[in-house]
């Protein structure tokens, strides 16, 4: 069933909204007055509730099932989550009120960062980056600032092949030339490698462990006394954090910074697409440097420091990084998912994410091929398009005959170092009836994609709300918002008519 | 565990079938010495019923905005929220899916974005709109990296009006990145002069209107006079509320237009999560941050949407993208669609009116209370306050008396010496007894 | 996508809660302990959350499209409401707790019992019924109760042939025989035919009206006098009520007790078959006899009287429905919407359901065959499948049909009293732009269906969750509850291995 | 109107294609003299934050379960519900969809019934169960008519421990339909004989286990000495999640099994809405009330299920249906359904055996209070105090200390004489502070 746009049925004279009528005063507006009103269709209340709810029902979702998209880690959202951060306490609240009417909301900020850091090991955490990419800015601000105090301006940063395309992204945007650090064969970084490119022009070197090939860079500790030997400093992008919760803590390998995407790790839903929220543990060195806000226990009591000019001896903040406080509606979320887990639970669930992934490798290894067989992989298993050479049967094919089987595809093309990289991360939320029958799919698309079968693949998906979308078409000539269909022409018979 | 469906006979199944004897040989590459022996410093794991009773506890000791006469604004604002917002922001097909990377099962998300384009092109009056930004500080700042990419300049022009935490926030990124910034002075008084600060070497002017003390600003000259020099004007909100009633900043001249969308759809939520909205003319596309979504056809030559213009991102570009953002709002934007969608047009005006009736009220209302001054000569439902005595002493006391009646300014801009004003926001839930308790309240502390 | 039962996919040792270690106490169950753990699956929450998840997705909804099942107005249901009754205040209160610590819901029971004697002009209010036929039976035996009082049993209880099942069922119950008066051509109830039944042997008549043909019983206050003439009394069927909301009042019409069907005409949403509630409103004659708990007003406030021993003087409650206070879920739902509405949006609401189906009747009378075209239709308007007369098509066949189409079926076969009944109600939430779909849908089948068009028809529904299913064979045998397959016989050969 | 699609244009549009001139004419058959002229007397239509507003403020003059100690039972419990179970049942196709008359489109609903009549049948140990009746009371009513029916008798004894409530609906109904009925005096010792009220001429005989007294009942003699004459048992519970703990009926030879349950998945709501669960033997099916769902395949010959055995119901057989109930408790029985699941075998049994234990532990703990006693040799989660001053009294002077203590049973059986008498129900809500709350508390007003 289609679904129009809202522009296509609403009306700029209905609404769905019955408000009081205004006051009749006398208007402060001046000269601003807008001259003509806001020309937006309106829906009454169950025709929005109708429109909303269809085009929902065109999406794929965790809780529809297995979600597998490798470094995303999609996995069960808790509904308990949703229903704290609701509580008037926390979701009514705002963030310029007087501190005395939202103690609780602080002592909750307090304790999301003991948790952080006793699961890092680490010495300070800045709360407020509002996602992945905005926490990396956070930790490279920091590392910059700290080169600044320093009296240092160095000018590039190191950053492995595989990484997700926001670290070259983030260092650029601080100004550093990024300097790609090669692989070995086996899927992880060389430290000899990383030695060789480094100086004291290297301000940072940002590594992604477990990487994005699913592997645990095992000459970690190795690397980051190099790096801190020429002076620079360690990123450590958290992004696969899930594999390694109460396992090993970040802060006793040598990292200096590193985020957490709490919509991976801890659960806050992805939304389609966010919010996140980015909260960047910091060591011993960095810590001074943590932006504003930042907490400080007063008389045992922990107090948001907002302000510069108050900011005790040693604290150095490098600036602000976003109004306000940061993504109070997450915290309360993923602090739910610790507490529900617990320190047990938490490292139950990495085991778990590691031991799903594996399996899937041993289930899949001889159909498809797997990028690097030698190493365990750690909570997602990279795979090759070797196996499809030949048959017929594209890499994109293949992931969109896995939409006809009702599975969302895992996470393809990436990363980059691997050809036609099928990057599967299945996290622990799937129970092993949903592994097994996600194995069997995959297992059974692979033979008949060996077997040459590329009918099954050709103009997949069929059994979707849309068939393959023209993503060439789009990005020739954009087409980003509904425009007023011309008024049809009239014909000359109509006209004489 | 109710959230970890593998059993331990699973887990030994699994075991074998991978061919190891324990988990912890899939954890061999970690450094021995390195691996946490035993359990971290943690609680152990708690039943539902605890974690809620632990965490409803901590809630309660906030006083939320819904409890009492309410004042706060200041760059978030405590609007009604339909209950049918809520209700679908959480049906598992939106809260519970990833960023629509594979568009042909995900068109609901595609579809909402497409509209949410629409909506806030239309709202500011701008030819095109990305699908969110974190918030409208970050937004602020992106828009000054863009423009100083449009215009090959470094140097930003932060007019007083803007807000403070936007200016930090543009301070601190735009410093990061090693370019220019003129700040001007704070401006309670509505009457600065920004024109004169422009220049051949700025980039682009950052204005806010309404400006964070509530006063209406006229772009239209500051837009001309930017334009002389080959600069750019970014025009800030942060109550996106105000665009149904004043004149939009597409239509006076803003070529990159930001802010803050909170307003519709959103709780206030101490902060965030929010959503940042972003609108820039069509010949500034290739240089705009963020996702978009597009219109295209599917192979039976259906209608569908897509992510696109991904050569400006990340993904593809790496070290050469328009900005780092990876994951933005798509939920709080979703919330505003369905928001704005109940409101339609005619809503949003009514909505507009109300606030500002009501914040005429109160202005009305403080005529008749000593040692208060009112600086506004216009404003949307945003005023500053000036008392005669300590703001922040004076919103303490109030707020003992159960009433929170605004933003010491001091809280925001510590040493500027403006430690008299209060901004107070007045929204369509603020009640007529709500303006009488607080006039008489800050009558008694006054 | 297929969904297996919870048996199948479930665990008896696994389960989805945490609960804390009971406390190491000596058991005072004594000899009456379950001797067999309960042997029931559980799953964990996110294959709980999945399970359910999908099967909701199998289910047709009003947030999905127009259900236009007559007699059962199926509206808009608001979120609001659902937000209102689980406010920790409503939600979170126990029925006996003490008096004092719930005056808020005693109060709102006092302003939903206000709105529905103001709206019905009726004099007292019996709020425990729990549905529908519940309410039946409390108005009823208020009649029983009222006759009992004047020392007379009478035996009969006069009921239309058009009426709903649960009109008689309730007579029959109350040891009452049933006597079923015809209807005129037009489909209303002649005066003179309930005249010619009507004796001191009868208890009541129980009439709906508007009636299940969708037609207002023109003769009413006739009727009611005829009735009350001979010492009956009247009782009417409120499940049309929607269609005369702020139009007239039933008080006015004679009426003596009436239930109201919260879950109908206020909205509070059916859940896929319940919970309702039934409130019944009373006349003066009847207002005695309310069953308890009923609401006095004490010193200007509200009091629930639970007691018999403390009633006052006059009332002569006939007894109790259900334990408690009944379905005050509902009434904070219902509530919400008469607020909402208010008076004059509950009468605009009449006229749009009134205008709708008489909209509907307009648009489709050329096609299918209305039942009664002389009269105006009020909420609902009949068809009769008189058009699809060989055709060669069912009226099976055309409602199954509808469902290829996206649309839920009318209600189909009832009324009895006209052959093939299609019984259609859009209510008024439905867009224009929905009742022209829909008008057009069924037009296009209609006229397929006197083109011959029968491969249209048949087997349908085709791209529903279920083909048509086999009621037959569910009857014959029923299978009400999931049981173990047998485990499979070992073939020979495998035995042999 | 936000609830009101059409407009005023369509509605004009509408008239014109039906024919008519006004609205009026289509109301043409109401009689001139009895329509309303005019506008009733009620308030105008209000905005959703005004409704609200009005709502939270009745509300708040209530004291929730949650807030304080709370021992308040006696037919409905204070039990946690997983946020998931709320979560699901408010999905559109849940919440929104009609009684699956349609069975194709309706398949959700269906198997969810299926699912709840199976684990209805297992908890009760019952062969058969139906798709829920609206509440425990209702289906002792429902249990007593069918047992004349399936026995041909006319005549019920109903025990002393059964819910005062219960035992009116019955004595309402089953008078009203002109049976007879024995009603034994109120049992608060637990000691009461049921067997001899038994004779030739009884249908049923209707015992609760656990009483409303809190006591448990063998019921094997009871439905021996029943069978030996010709009569069923019917066996009544309160609280659900007591089959969890003590030997189900079904096991001890009962007939009929009905009973409340809203412990599992339903929240306290003022007395409903809650389920009504009802189980019996194979053989009396075609004897019970209410809808049920069977299995069936469809044209394919795939596994489906639909609303069967319709032909004892109203529909059909009219005034000789089994009931004349219609609409149940569909997504009260969902909530059920979503809790058991996620509760299992092994959760019910630790949620029985956590409730227990507190309930012992509150037990021992009064032991040490002068001026009580526990009257309950055996009990699940309930007991019954004998307290030395008006036990209604007592409630209030702990209500007004802030706990809730139960209830006194003069509130249901004003004029039995058991002035002294407080039924106290204790869950896996109780904390061990909640306890001590009660004890000293009641030490302090007695």
């Amino acid at each position: 069933i289609e679904e129009p746009l809202i522009f296509e049925i609403g009306r700029s004279e209905t609404t769905g909204v019955d408000l009081p009528e205004p006051a009749p005063v006398k208007s402060r507006l001046g000269k601003h007055a807008r001259s003509n009103p806001v020309a937006l269709p309106g829906l009454t209340e169950p025709e929005t509730m109708r429109h909303y709810v269809r085009l929902s029902r065109q999406n794929y979702a965790i809780d529809l099932g297995i979600y597998p998209l490798g470094s995303c880690t999609m996995k069960h959202n808790p509904r308990l989550n949703e229903k704290a951060a609701r509580l008037p306490g926390f979701a009514d609240i705002h963030p310029l009120q007087p501190a005395s009417t939202v103690e609780g909301a602080v002592e909750l900020m307090a304790e999301l960062s003991r948790w952080l850091l006793e699961m890092t090991g680490m010495s300070a955490v800045a709360l407020s980056p509002k996602a992945g990419a905005h926490g990396e800015l956070c930790g490279m601000m920091a590392i910059k600032a700290a080169l600044a105090a320093r009296g240092e301006t160095r000018t590039k940063v190191l950053v492995p092949e595989s990484a997700h395309g926001t670290n070259p992204a983030t260092a650029a945007l601080l100004g550093y030339k990024v300097e790609p650090i090669p692989a070995r064969e086996d899927g992880t970084v060389d430290v000899a490698a990383v030695r060789e490119r480094l100086s004291e022009d290297v301000a940072a070197i940002m590594l992604t462990n477990p990487n994005t090939c699913g592997l645990f860079e095992r000459d970690i500790v190795e690397i980051a006394e190099a790096v801190h030997e020429v002076g620079a400093y360690f990123y450590g992008d958290g992004a696969n954090f899930n594999a390694i919760m109460g396992k090993v803590r970040p802060g006793d390998l040598g990292i200096d910074a590193m985020h957490i995407n709490l919509h991976k790790t801890f659960s806050t839903p992805h939304g389609g697409g966010g919010p996140g929220a980015g909260p960047v543990v910091l060591s011993d060195k960095l810590a001074p440097y943590a932006p504003l806000p930042y907490l400080r226990t007063e008389d045992g009591k922990p107090v948001l420091v907002e302000d510069p000019g108050e900011t005790e001896t040693g604290a150095k903040p490098f600036g602000r990084l976003t109004a306000f406080h940061g993504q109070m509606g997450m915290y309360v979320r993923a602090l739910a998912y610790m507490m529900s887990h617990g320190g047990d639970g938490l490292r139950q669930a990495a085991e778990d994410a590691v031991l799903s992934a594996n399996y899937l490798k041993a289930r899949l290894g001889d159909v498809m091929t797997v990028a690097y067989p030698e190493r365990p992989a750690m909570h997602e298993v990279l795979f090759s398009d070797a196996f499809l050479e030949g048959t017929g049967v594209t890499t994109l094919d293949f992931a969109k005959a896995m939409i006809d089987e009702g599975f969302h595809p895992m996470t393809m093309y990436f990363p980059l170092v691997v050809h036609g990289a099928m990057l599967i991360e299945p996290t622990e939320s799937e129970s092993r009836a949903s592994l097994d029958l996600f194995a069997a799919t995959l297992r059974d698309l692979a033979m008949a994609a060996g077997r040459g079968e590329t009918d099954r693949f050709a103009g997949t998906p069929r059994f979707a709300p849309r068939r393959r979308l023209d993503e060439t078409r789009a990005a020739r000539s954009p087409s980003l918002k509904w425009t007023k269909p011309e008024p049809r022409p009239i014909e000359p018979a109509e006209a004489a008519e | 565990m109710r959230y970890l469906p593998l059993t331990d006979s699973d887990r030994a199944d699994m075991l074998a079938a991978i061919g190891v004897e324990t988990i912890d040989d899939l954890f061999v590459d970690i450094p021995d010495d390195k691996r946490v022996d035993g359990a971290l410093q943690l609680p152990s794991h708690r039943p539902e019923m605890a974690v809620e009773t632990a965490l409803k506890r901590l809630a309660a000791r906030n006083v939320p905005a819904d409890s009492v006469p309410f004042f706060v604004g200041a760059g978030a604002y405590k609007h009604h929220v339909p209950a049918t917002v809520d209700h679908l922001i959480q049906r598992s097909e939106f809260l519970t899916s990833y960023t629509p990377y594979q568009p042909e099962i995900s068109q609901g998300t595609l579809q909402v974005l497409f509209e949410f384009q629409t909506q806030v092109a239309e709202l500011t009056g701008m030819e095109v709109a990305n699908a969110s930004m974190y918030d409208g500080s970050t937004a602020t700042a992106e828009a000054v990296l863009m423009a100083n990419r449009v215009t090959k300049r470094r140097k930003a022009v932060l007019a007083g009006g803007l807000h403070p935490h936007y200016r930090a926030v543009v301070e601190t990124t735009v410093g990061m990145a090693d370019d220019a910034l003129v700040l001007l002075d704070p401006d309670p008084s509505g009457t600065e002069d920004v024109i004169s600060a422009i220049d051949e070497e700025t980039a682009c002017v950052v204005v806010q209107c309404p400006s964070f003390y509530g006063h209406l600003i006229d772009l239209k000259p500051i837009a001309e006079a930017a334009h002389a020099k080959g600069a750019l004007l970014v025009a800030v909100f942060t109550e996106v509320v105000a665009l149904a009633a004043i004149e939009p900043p597409g239509a006076q001249g803003a070529d990159i237009v930001v802010g803050e969308g909170q307003s519709i759809g959103n709780p206030l939520t101490f902060g965030g999560p929010y959503v940042g909205l972003f609108a820039t003319r069509q010949k500034f596309l290739r240089q705009m941050p963020g996702r978009v979504c597009g219109e295209t056809v599917d192979a039976d030559g259906e209608r569908g949407f897509v992510l696109t213009l991904s050569t400006r991102e990340q993904h593809i570009r790496r070290d050469k993208a328009t900005s780092n953002i990876c994951t933005n709002s798509g939920l709080c934007a979703l919330a505003f669609t369905i928001h704005a969608t109940l409101l339609g047009g005619t809503g949003l005006t009514r909505l507009a009116a109300v606030n500002h009736a009501q914040t005429v009220k109160l202005v009305e209302r403080l005529e008749d209370v000593r040692g208060v001054e009112v600086l506004n000569d216009t404003f949307f439902n945003e005023v500053t306050l000036r008392v005669d005595r300590d703001a922040a002493a004076v919103i303490e006391d109030l707020a003992e008396r159960g009433v929170l009646a605004g933003v010491p300014v001091s809280r925001l801009l510590p040493s500027a010496g403006l430690d008299d004003l209060i901004v107070a926001a007045v929204t369509e839930c603020v009640s007529d007894d709500d303006i009488e308790a607080f006039a008489t309240t800050l009558a008694e502390v006054l």
